[in-house]
C-alpha cells in the first residue's frame, strides 16, 4: 500500500492538558477515585468527627441526636421535593407556600370538626381528615403548578414563583395573618412524638424517601423522569408524555410539601401563613449540594439525605460553639463551593471527561452547561 | 526540493473511557489536494478532526503545519493557520441570524472589536451565493431546517480564505441537487490550492472529488493511497475487513396483504397538502423530495407530532385519531427521528436506558417495579441484534459514534414491535457495513409484516429498500415511482 | 396574527397598558408626572440589577449572587467612607463601591469561568457566603449618619415640580446611571463583539469555542460587569435611602429575573433583549406600587402579584405554544 | 460590673433567644444581655437566627435543650410556634421567660414592656394632637403575621375611633415587610392616591424612616405628622428635619437584662409579686396577670430628647 507522506522527522509528542504530574494525579486518586455521592459522605462523616471532637460533650450525646432527629424532617422534605423538581429540569419555588396553605386547612377542618364529635375515635377521625385535606390540598397546588408548567409552558422557576405568592397569599387570606391554634392534643404526636426512640416526622421522612427513591429508580415512572429531564424533546420523540409526567412530579413536590408543612404545623401546634419561609433557598442549596443537577436528568434521594446531615451537623455544631448564624450561612455557601470543586478536581484526574462534545442544540444534558 | 505538506499529522493517539478511538494514526495533506477520510462509524474519523481543528487534545502525537510542529494547539490557533472546519454536528450557533453564523467567524479572526451590521450582511449574503443557496439571513438558525443548517455551516467555512478545510460528513443531510452542488465547489476549491479533508460514508461521492483516500479502522490506519488505487469494493473492504454483497433488500407487498395504513387529503397548510397513499403489511414504501417538500412534517404528522388542518388518517381499516405519539404508539406507529442528536437520543443517559425507554411500560413487574433484569436483558439483546459496539450498556450513548448512536435509535423503535415504522434518514451518518446490515434489518421487519415507510435523500438507499417510491414537491405527492427504475431515472424525476 | 403581535415584548407592554388604563380608571391621580417619577425613582435599583441578570442569562447562565453583592459593596463601601474619613467624593463612593462588586464578582467568575462550574450553584453558594460574611464579619448594624457625598446625591435632583398643593415631585439625578447603564450594555451587545460573543456563548458554548471565541474571558466579563452594577446598584440604593442597611437588597433575587424573563430573556440562555427587560422591570415595579391605588385589600395583595407574574409570563408563553403547535 | 449575689451559689447559662440576628433593635439588647453576664459572671448570651423565621428559633432552641442549659429566655418571632419547643424545654427543668409574647402559655414568666394596646393608643394620641385631632392618617405595619404589631394598631384604631371622631383611617393596613424601602414606596402611593393624607404611623423599626424620607422629598415635613415605633439610630435624621414628628420604643437592652435577672430569680428560686422592683428603669413597680409581667417602660422619643438615646 503506497504512503501518503512519510515524515522524516518524528518530533516528540506533544503532551496534552492531562499531562498532570503524576504526583497530583495520585493524590487526587486518594480523594477517592469514588462517586461525588461517596464523596460527599466522606465529607459529612468529616463533619461529624470534628464537630463529636469539638464539643463532645453537647454535640455528642442522646439528647442532641435526638434533637438533630427532630429538627431534621422538615426540611428534608423541602429538599426532596425541590430535588424531584429538580429532576425534571424544573424547580418548586412555591413549596413552602404548598406547606402554609395546607397545614391551615388542615387545622381549620380539625377545628371546625374536633368540637362536634366525641370520643377518641372520632378525634383521630377528624384528625385524619384534616391530614388528609392537607395532602390533598398539596397535590392540587402541584397540579396547578404541573398545568402551568406544562400546558401553559410558562418557565418553572416563574410559574411557582408566581403560585407560590398566591398559596402564600391565600392563606393570609384564610388567616389575615394570625397564628392558627386548635389542632386536637393527639396531632402533636406527628412533630413532636417518638416511636422506638425515633422522632416521629423522622420515621415519615425515612419512609417517603424511600417510597421517592423506589418510584424514581425502580419504576417505569422513575426512568421516564430521568430520562425527560435529560432531553425534553427526545421524550417527546420518544412517545413520553413530557406533560403528564411534569403533572405528577410536581403533584409528588406538593405532596411532599404538605407533609412538611403537616409536621411544621405540629412542632409549632398552629399553622401560619410565613413559617418556614427561610428554608426554600436552604431546601434548593440542600438539593444542589446533594449532587442534583439543576438542569435535570440527574440527582438521588441518597445524596439529599446526605445533603441534609452535614447542613445540620454543621448547624447544630455551630450552635453550640455559639458561633454567629451568619457565619453559619457563610460556611453553608463555602461548603457548597467547596464540595463542586472537589468534585470537579477528581473529574479532572479522570481521562474521560473535560472536552466532552456536547453537541449542538442539545438541553443541557449535563453539568457541562452553565 | 519538494516543499513540506500543508498539515502533517504525526502519531496521533487518543484513548476514551475504555475505548482507543485513535492509535497512531499519521498521514499529510499537500496544497490543494483532496484528502478523503473513510471508516466505519466509530473509527475515529470526527475524532482526528477534532483533535486537527483543536477542540480536543491528543494523548500523544503532533501537528505540523507546513513542516513546522505545533507547541499549542487551540482553536484559534488552528484558525489561524488557515483551517476551517464543517463539523459533523453543524456548530451552528441557534439563537444568531443567519447572517452572524456565517460571518462571525470572519469578524473574529479579522480581530474587529467593533461589528459593522451592512460588512456582516454582504459577508454572509456572499457565502450563501458561494454555496449557492438563498437562506433568509435573518432567520434564526434555530429555526431552519436541518439542511439549511447544514448548508449554513458550509457557506461559513467556505468564506474564509482558508488554506484546508475539513468537512465531516458534509453532504449527510443534503439532497441530490446540494450535493452535486458542494462536490463542485470542492473542486473548485482543490483548482484554487485549497486542501480539502472529506468524511463520507456515501462511497459514490468520495470517488467523485477525492484524490486520496487513507482509511481508518478501530482507530487505526489501515490504508492509504489515491483514489485511483481503490475501488468501491476494495475501500469497502478495508473499511470493513470483510466484503459487502451489494444485494437488494427490496420489499414489495404481497398481492393479498392487508391495508396497515390508509392517508387521505391529509393537509397542513404551509407544510403539505392533500397527501394520500396507503401501506400494505410487508411493505417498505419509500418517500423522496427535493429539501423542504414537507417529508418531514407529513412524517411528524403521522406521528402525532404536528396537528394537521384535515384529511384522515386509518390504521387497519379504522379512522384513527391520532394528536400526540402516545395515541401513534397505540396504533402500533413508530418514528426514528432525522436529527438524533436532539430528537433522538438522550445523550447523557446509559445506552440500555436509551434503548428500553420506549418499552419500560412492558417491563413493570408486580407492584408497579421495573423488572430490572429483564431490562438489561432486552437492552443486550439489541446491542447484540443491532451490532451496537460499545464495551458496557452501561455508558452514555454520548460515547458512541454517530453510526451506533442511530443504531441505538433503531433499536429503541425495533423493541416497541410496531406494526408501521416511519424511518426518516434512517442511515444518515452510517457506513456502508452498518448500512447494508441496518438495511438488511428493515428488510426483515418487512418480511415478518411490518410496514415500513422510509424516508431518504440517499437514492441508492431508496431504490435498494423500496418496491414503491412517493416523491413530494412543495408539499404535494408529485409523483409515484416503481423501484425498478434506475438512479439517474428517478435523480431526474426529483430534479425536473 | 402579524409576528410582532405575538412577541413578549409587546405581550407585556399591553399588560402594562392594561393595567395603567385600570388603574387609572379607578384613581384619575394616577395620571400624573409625580407618579412617572416615582415608578422611575423606584425602577433604579431593579433595572439596573435586571441589566446585569440579562445579560448573565443571555450568556446561558444565572446569578441569583447578585443582590448579595449589591449589599456587600453597598455596605462595605459606605463603612470604609464613613471610617476613612473620605465620604466627601462621590466619585470615589461609586468607584468603591463598584470596585468591591467587581471583585466579588471575579469571585463568581473564579468558580464559572476558571473551574468551570455551573453558575446556579456557583451562584447559589456565594449568595449563601457573601451575605454570610457581610453580616457575621463586616457588620450588621445599619450606618444611618452615610457620608456627606451620599446625602447630596440623594438631594440632587434631575427635575423637580411642584404640584397643585405646592409640594414637590422630582426625578433623582440617580436616574441617570440606569440610563447610562442602557446604552453601554446596549453598546456592548449590539455594536461590539465582546456583545456577539456573549450571545454566541448563550447560544452554544461549544460552538463559540470551536470557531474561536474566548468563552472563558468573555464570563469574566459578564460576571464582573454584573459586579459592577450590583456595586453602582447598591451605592445608588444605600444613596437615595440615606442608609445602608446590610439586610437590604438581598430577597429580591427572584423578583428581578422575573423581571427579566417577563421581557423575554430565555433561562436557558442566548436569547434576551434591553427593551424586554425594561419592559419586565416596568411590570413589576407597577405591580409593585398600584395595588393600594387600585383598592386591593393587604391581604390579597400576594395574591394579585402572583397572579400578574403568571399572567405576564403565561400570556406570551402559550402564545408561543400555539405557534409552535401550528408549525409542528 | 459588680459581682454576683451572696444569694447566687452558682453561675447560670442563660442564652436569650431573639427574633432575627444582627438589626439595631437586637444589638441594643445584646448590650443589655452582655451587661447583665458581666453583673452576675453568668453565662448568658444571644443568638438568634440569620433570617426571620418562626421555624429557625425553633431549630435554635432545639440545640439549647440539647446543651442542656439552665435557663431560655426569648424573644419569640411567632410566639404559637414555639409553644412545643418551650414546653420540651420545660419538661427538660429549663426556665423559660418570654418577651413580646403575652399569649404564650408555656413559660414560666413573660414580660412585656407595657401593654400592646395601651401603647398603640399612647401613639395615636399623640398622632392626634400632631394633627390637631383632624384629618386622614394610614397605619403600617411590618408584617400582617406580626401579632404584635397588629396588637398596637388594633390600639390605635380602637382609640381614635373612641376619642377622635375628626379622624380618618384611610386603605388598609400597610404591610413594609420590615423593609424600608417598601415603607418609602408605599408612602409614596398613599400620597399619590390620598392627596389629603396628613398623618402616618408606624410599626417596625423602619417604618417612620421610609415614610419620612417620602415626606421629606415631597417637601411636606411640615404639614404631616409621623408617628411610630423606631430607634432613634434609624429615625434620627428625619426626626431633625421634622419629617418624622416623634418615634416610641422601649429599651431593648432593658428587656434583655429584665429577662435575664427573672430567669435567675426563678433558678434561684425567688418570689416573684406585684409591685416589686425589677431594678431597671421602667421595670420599678410591675403589675402581674397571670403569669405575665408588665413594666410602664415605653419612651417617646422627639427631637429634643432624642440625644439621650445613642442607639
Ligand atoms: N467523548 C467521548 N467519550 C468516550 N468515547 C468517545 C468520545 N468521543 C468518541 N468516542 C469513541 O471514540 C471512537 C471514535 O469515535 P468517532 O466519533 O471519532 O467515530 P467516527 O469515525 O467519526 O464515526 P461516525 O462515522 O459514526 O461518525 C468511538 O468508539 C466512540 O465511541
Ligand atoms: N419551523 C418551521 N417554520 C416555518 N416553516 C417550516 C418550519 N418547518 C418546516 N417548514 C416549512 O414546511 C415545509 C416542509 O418542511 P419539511 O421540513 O417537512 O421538509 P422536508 O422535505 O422534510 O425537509 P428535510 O428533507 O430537510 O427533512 C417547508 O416549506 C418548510 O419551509
Ligand atoms: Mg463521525
Ligand atoms: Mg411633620
Amino acid at each position: 500500500m503506497p504512503e501518503l507522506a512519510d515524515p522524516q522527522t518524528r518530533p516528540e509528542p506533544h503532551g496534552g492538558p492531562h499531562g498532570e504530574p503524576p504526583a497530583l494525579r495520585r493524590l487526587l486518586g486518594l480523594v477517592g477515585g469514588a462517586s461525588p455521592l461517596t464523596r460527599l459522605a466522606v465529607i459529612t462523616a468529616i463533619i461529624f468527627l470534628v464537630m463529636s471532637l469539638l464539643r463532645p460533650d453537647p454535640f455528642f450525646t442522646a439528647g442532641n441526636f435526638s434533637s438533630m432527629a427532630f429538627q431534621i424532617p422538615e426540611f428534608a422534605l423541602l429538599s426532596l421535593a425541590i430535588m424531584v423538581a429538580m429532576l425534571t429540569g424544573g424547580i418548586d419555588l412555591s413549596i413552602v407556600g404548598v406547606a402554609n396553605l395546607s397545614s391551615i386547612l388542615a387545622v381549620l377542618v380539625m377545628r371546625h370538626l374536633a368540637p362536634e364529635v366525641g370520643g377518641e375515635a372520632g378525634t383521630l377521625g377528624v384528625i385524619a381528615l384534616g391530614i388528609l385535606v392537607a395532602l390533598l390540598c398539596g397535590s392540587l397546588c402541584g397540579l396547578l403548578n404541573g398545568l402551568c408548567v406544562s400546558y401553559i409552558n410558562i418557565p418553572p422557576i416563574l410559574a411557582t414563583l408566581g403560585t407560590g405568592l398566591i398559596f402564600t397569599g391565600i392563606a393570609t387570606v384564610l388567616t389575615g395573618g394570625a397564628a392558627m391554634m386548635g389542632f386536637p392534643a393527639e396531632y402533636s404526636v406527628i412533630g413532636n412524638g417518638t416511636l422506638l426512640y425515633v422522632p416521629v416526622p423522622m420515621w415519615i421522612f425515612v419512609a417517603l424517601a424511600a417510597v421517592v427513591a423506589v418510584i424514581l429508580s425502580r419504576t417505569a415512572f422513575g426512568l421516564k423522569v430521568y430520562m425527560m429531564g435529560t432531553n425534553p424533546l427526545a421524550s417527546r420523540f420518544a412517545g413520553i408524555s413530557n406533560a403528564g409526567i411534569n403533572i405528577r412530579i410536581y403533584m409528588i413536590c406538593g405532596f411532599l410539601a404538605a407533609v412538611a408543612g403537616l409536621i411544621i404545623a405540629s412542632r409549632a401546634n398552629s399553622a401560619k401563613a410565613d413559617y418556614g419561609e427561610a428554608y426554600l433557598l436552604l431546601s434548593v442549596l440542600v438539593a444542589v449540594l446533594g449532587g442534583t443537577n439543576p438542569y435535570g436528568g440527574v440527582g438521588r434521594v441518597g445524596g439529599i439525605v446526605l445533603a441534609v446531615l452535614s447542613m445540620q451537623f454543621l448547624s447544630s455544631g455551630f450552635n453550640m460553639m455559639q458561633v454567629s448564624n451568619f457565619a453559619k450561612e457563610f460556611i453553608w455557601g463555602a461548603l457548597l463551593l467547596v464540595v463542586m470543586v472537589v468534585n470537579l478536581l477528581q473529574f479532572r484526574s479522570a481521562p474521560a471527561a473535560p472536552g466532552l462534545p456536547r453537541p449542538q442544540g442539545q438541553p443541557a444534558p449535563s453539568l457541562d452547561k452553565t | 526540493m519538494t516543499s513540506p505538506p500543508l498539515l502533517d499529522l504525526i502519531g496521533l493517539s487518543k484513548s476514551f473511557a475504555g475505548v482507543r478511538a485513535l492509535d497512531d494514526v499519521g498521514f499529510a495533506i499537500a496544497k490543494g489536494e483532496v484528502v478523503c477520510l473513510a471508516g466505519e462509524n466509530g473509527s475515529g474519523k470526527s475524532t482526528l478532526i477534532k483533535i486537527v481543528a483543536g477542540a480536543q487534545p491528543a494523548d500523544a502525537g503532533s501537528i505540523a503545519i507546513d513542516g513546522q510542529v505545533q507547541r499549542r494547539w487551540s482553536p484559534m490557533d488552528a484558525v489561524r493557520a488557515g483551517i476551517q472546519v464543517i463539523f459533523q454536528d453543524f456548530a451552528l450557533f441557534p439563537n444568531l441570524s443567519v447572517a452572524e453564523n456565517i460571518a462571525l467567524n470572519q469578524e473574529l479572526s479579522a480581530g474587529h472589536r467593533f461589528i459593522n451590521w451592512k460588512a456582516v450582511r454582504a459577508v454572509a449574503r456572499r457565502g450563501l451565493e458561494r454555496v449557492g443557496v438563498d437562506i433568509p439571513l435573518d432567520q434564526t438558525a434555530e429555526t431552519l431546517p436541518v439542511a439549511d443548517k447544514q448548508l449554513v455551516a458550509i457557506a461559513r467555512a467556505l468564506l474564509s480564505d482558508a488554506r484546508l478545510i475539513i468537512m465531516d460528513e458534509p453532504t449527510t443531510a443534503l439532497t441530490e441537487r446540494e450535493v452535486r452542488h458542494l462536490l463542485d465547489i470542492i473542486r473548485r476549491l482543490r483548482d484554487d490550492g485549497v486542501s480539502v479533508l472529506f468524511v463520507s460514508h456515501k462511497l459514490n461521492e468520495v470517488f467523485d472529488v477525492c484524490d486520496k483516500i487513507v482509511v481508518l479502522r478501530n482507530g487505526r490506519r489501515v490504508a492509504a493511497g489515491t483514489a485511483a488505487e481503490f475501488d468501491i469494493s476494495s475501500l469497502t473492504r478495508h473499511m470493513t475487513g470483510r466484503d459487502i454483497a451489494a444485494e437488494s433488500h427490496r420489499r414489495a407487498a404481497g398481492a393479498d396483504a392487508r391495508e396497515l395504513l390508509r392517508v387521505e387529503g391529509l393537509t397542513k397548510h404551509g407544510a403539505f397538502a392533500d397527501i394520500a397513499f396507503s401501506l400494505k403489511a410487508g411493505e417498505v414504501l419509500g418517500i423522496t423530495g427535493l429539501l423542504g417538500s414537507g417529508r418531514t412534517q407529513l412524517a411528524k404528522a403521522l406521528f402525532g407530532l404536528t396537528p394537521v388542518d384535515g384529511g384522515c388518517i386509518a390504521v387497519d381499516g379504522r379512522p384513527a385519531a391520532i394528536a400526540s405519539p402516545q395515541d401513534a404508539i397505540a396504533h402500533g406507529i413508530g418514528y426514528v427521528p432525522e436529527d438524533r442528536l436532539t430528537e433522538g437520543l438522550f445523550l447523557s443517559q446509559p445506552i440500555a436506558a436509551n434503548i428500553v425507554v420506549g418499552t419500560v411500560d412492558r417491563h413493570t413487574g408486580g407492584g408497579g417495579l421495573l423488572d430490572r433484569h429483564g431490562l438489561k436483558a432486552e437492552a443486550r439483546r439489541w446491542i447484540d441484534k443491532l451490532k451496537v459496539l460499545t464495551p458496557s450498556p452501561d455508558l452514555p450513548v454520548q460515547s458512541l459514534s454517530g453510526g451506533n448512536q442511530q443504531r441505538v435509535v433503531l433499536a429503541r423503535w425495533l423493541a416497541t414491535n410496531p406494526k408501521i415504522l416511519i424511518l426518516n434518514g434512517p442511515t444518515v451518518g452510517v457506513d456502508v457495513g452498518s448500512k447494508a446490515e441496518i438495511h438488511a434489518i428493515v428488510a426483515g421487519l418487512a418480511d415478518a409484516g411490518i410496514g415500513i415507510i422510509v424516508i431518504s435523500d440517499d437514492i441508492p438507499e431508496i431504490l435498494g429498500a423500496c418496491a414503491r417510491i412517493l416523491v413530494m414537491r412543495a408539499g404535494r405527492i408529485t409523483d409515484e415511482v416503481s423501484g425498478e427504475v434506475s438512479a439517474d431515472d428517478l435523480a431526474l424525476r426529483l430534479a425536473s | 396574527m402579524p409576528s410582532w403581535a405575538t412577541r413578549n415584548e409587546v405581550i407585556v407592554a399591553l399588560v402594562i397598558v392594561a393595567l395603567c388604563v385600570v388603574t387609572a380608571l379607578i384613581n384619575p391621580s394616577f395620571l400624573s408626572l409625580a407618579t412617572l417619577f416615582d415608578m422611575l425613582r423606584n425602577g433604579i435599583l431593579i433595572g439596573l440589577l435586571a441589566i446585569g441578570v440579562m445579560l448573565v442569562l443571555i450568556s446561558g447562565g444565572i446569578d441569583v449572587s447578585f443582590t448579595a453583592i449589591a449589599a456587600f459593596s453597598m455596605y462595605a463601601a459606605t463603612m470604609l467612607l464613613v471610617d476613612l474619613g473620605i465620604g466627601d467624593s462621590l466619585l470615589l463612593a461609586f468607584l468603591i463601591s463598584a470596585g468591591i462588586g467587581l471583585s466579588l464578582g471575579m469571585i463568581n467568575a473564579l468558580f464559572i469561568a476558571g473551574f468551570g462550574l455551573p453558575t446556579l450553584i456557583v451562584t447559589l453558594g456565594t449568595l449563601s457566603a457573601f451575605r454570610g460574611f457581610l453580616l457575621a464579619f463586616v457588620g450588621s448594624d445599619l450606618i444611618s449618619n452615610v457620608p456627606p457625598a451620599m446625602r447630596d446625591f440623594s438631594r440632587s435632583m434631575l427635575v423637580r415640580g411642584t404640584d397643585a398643593a405646592g409640594y414637590f415631585y422630582s426625578l433623582p439625578t440617580a436616574v441617570l446611571f440606569l440610563i447610562a447603564a442602557v446604552v453601554i450594555t446596549w453598546f456592548i451587545l449590539y455594536r461590539t463583539m465582546l456583545g456577539r460573543s456573549i450571545f454566541a456563548v448563550g447560544g452554544s458554548r461549544e460552538a463559540a469555542a470551536r470557531i474561536g471565541f474566548n468563552v472563558r474571558a468573555t464570563q469574566v466579563f459578564v460576571y464582573g460587569y454584573v459586579g459592577v452594577l450590583a456595586g453602582t446598584a447598591g451605592l445608588i440604593h444605600a444613596s437615595l435611602a440615606r442608609v445602608a442597611n446590610p439586610s437590604d437588597i438581598v430577597g429580591l433575587e427572584l423578583e428581578v429575573i422575573a423581571a427579566v424573563v417577563l421581557g423575554g430573556a430565555r433561562l436557558t440562555g442566548g436569547y434576551g433583549t434591553i427593551t424586554g427587560t425594561l419592559l419586565g422591570v416596568t411590570l413589576i415595579v407597577l405591580v409593585n406600587n398600584t395595588l393600594v391605588t387600585l383598592g386591593i385589600p393587604t391581604t390579597w395583595q400576594k395574591v394579585m402579584i402572583g397572579f400578574l407574574i403568571l399572567l405576564g409570563t403565561g400570556l406570551p408563553a402559550f402564545q408561543a405554544r400555539l405557534r409552535a403547535n401550528r408549525m409542528g | 460590673g459588680t459581682t454576683a449575689t451572696p444569694a447566687q451559689a452558682q453561675e447560670y447559662t442563660i442564652p436569650t433567644v431573639v427574633k432575627i440576628d444582627g438589626i439595631q433593635w437586637f444589638n441594643r439588647m445584646r448590650e443589655g444581655v452582655d451587661r447583665y453576664a458581666e453583673d452576675t459572671g453568668n453565662n448568658s448570651y444571644q443568638v438568634g437566627p440569620a433570617q426571620a423565621d418562626a421555624q429557625l428559633q425553633v431549630q435554635i432552641i432545639e440545640d439549647l435543650i440539647a446543651q442542656n442549659v439552665d435557663a431560655i429566655t426569648v424573644v419569640p418571632f411567632s410566639p404559637e410556634a414555639l409553644e412545643p419547643v418551650l414546653a420540651r424545654a420545660r419538661e427538660n427543668g429549663i426556665v423559660v421567660v418570654a418577651h413580646e409574647a403575652s399569649n404564650i402559655e408555656n413559660a414560666d414568666w413573660d414580660i412585656e414592656a407595657f401593654q400592646n394596646v395601651d401603647y398603640g393608643a399612647h401613639i395615636m394620641d399623640q398622632l392626634a394632637a400632631c394633627m390637631g385631632e383632624e384629618g386622614e392618617y394610614a397605619v403600617f405595619v411590618g408584617g400582617l403575621t406580626s401579632r404584635t404589631h397588629n396588637e398596637w394598631i388594633d390600639g390605635a384604631i380602637a382609640r381614635q375611633e373612641e376619642a377622635y371622631p375628626n379622624m380618618t383611617l384611610v386603605g388598609d393596613r400597610n404591610e413594609t415587610y420590615d423593609d424600608q424601602q417598601r415603607a418609602y414606596a408605599r408612602a409614596q402611593e398613599l400620597l399619590r392616591t390620598y392627596p389629603n393624607l396628613r398623618g402616618f404611623q408606624g410599626s417596625a423599626s423602619t417604618d417612620v424612616a421610609g415614610i419620612g424620607l417620602a415626606l421629606e422629598e415631597r417637601g411636606m415635613e411640615d404639614d404631616t405628622c409621623v408617628m411610630g415605633t423606631s430607634l432613634p439610630s434609624i429615625s434620627g435624621q428625619y426626626l431633625e428635619t421634622g419629617a418624622v414628628d416623634g418615634i416610641f420604643f422601649w429599651d431593648p437592652a432593658d428587656a434583655g437584662y429584665v429577662m435575664q435577672e427573672l430567669a435567675t430569680m426563678v433558678l434561684d428560686g425567688e418570689e416573684i409579686a406585684e409591685g416589686m422592683d425589677l431594678g431597671v428603669p421602667g421595670y420599678n413597680s410591675v403589675t402581674i396577670d397571670g403569669h405575665v409581667i408588665y413594666g410602664q417602660a415605653w419612651v417617646d422619643v422627639t427631637a429634643e430628647n432624642m440625644d439621650d438615646y445613642p442607639f
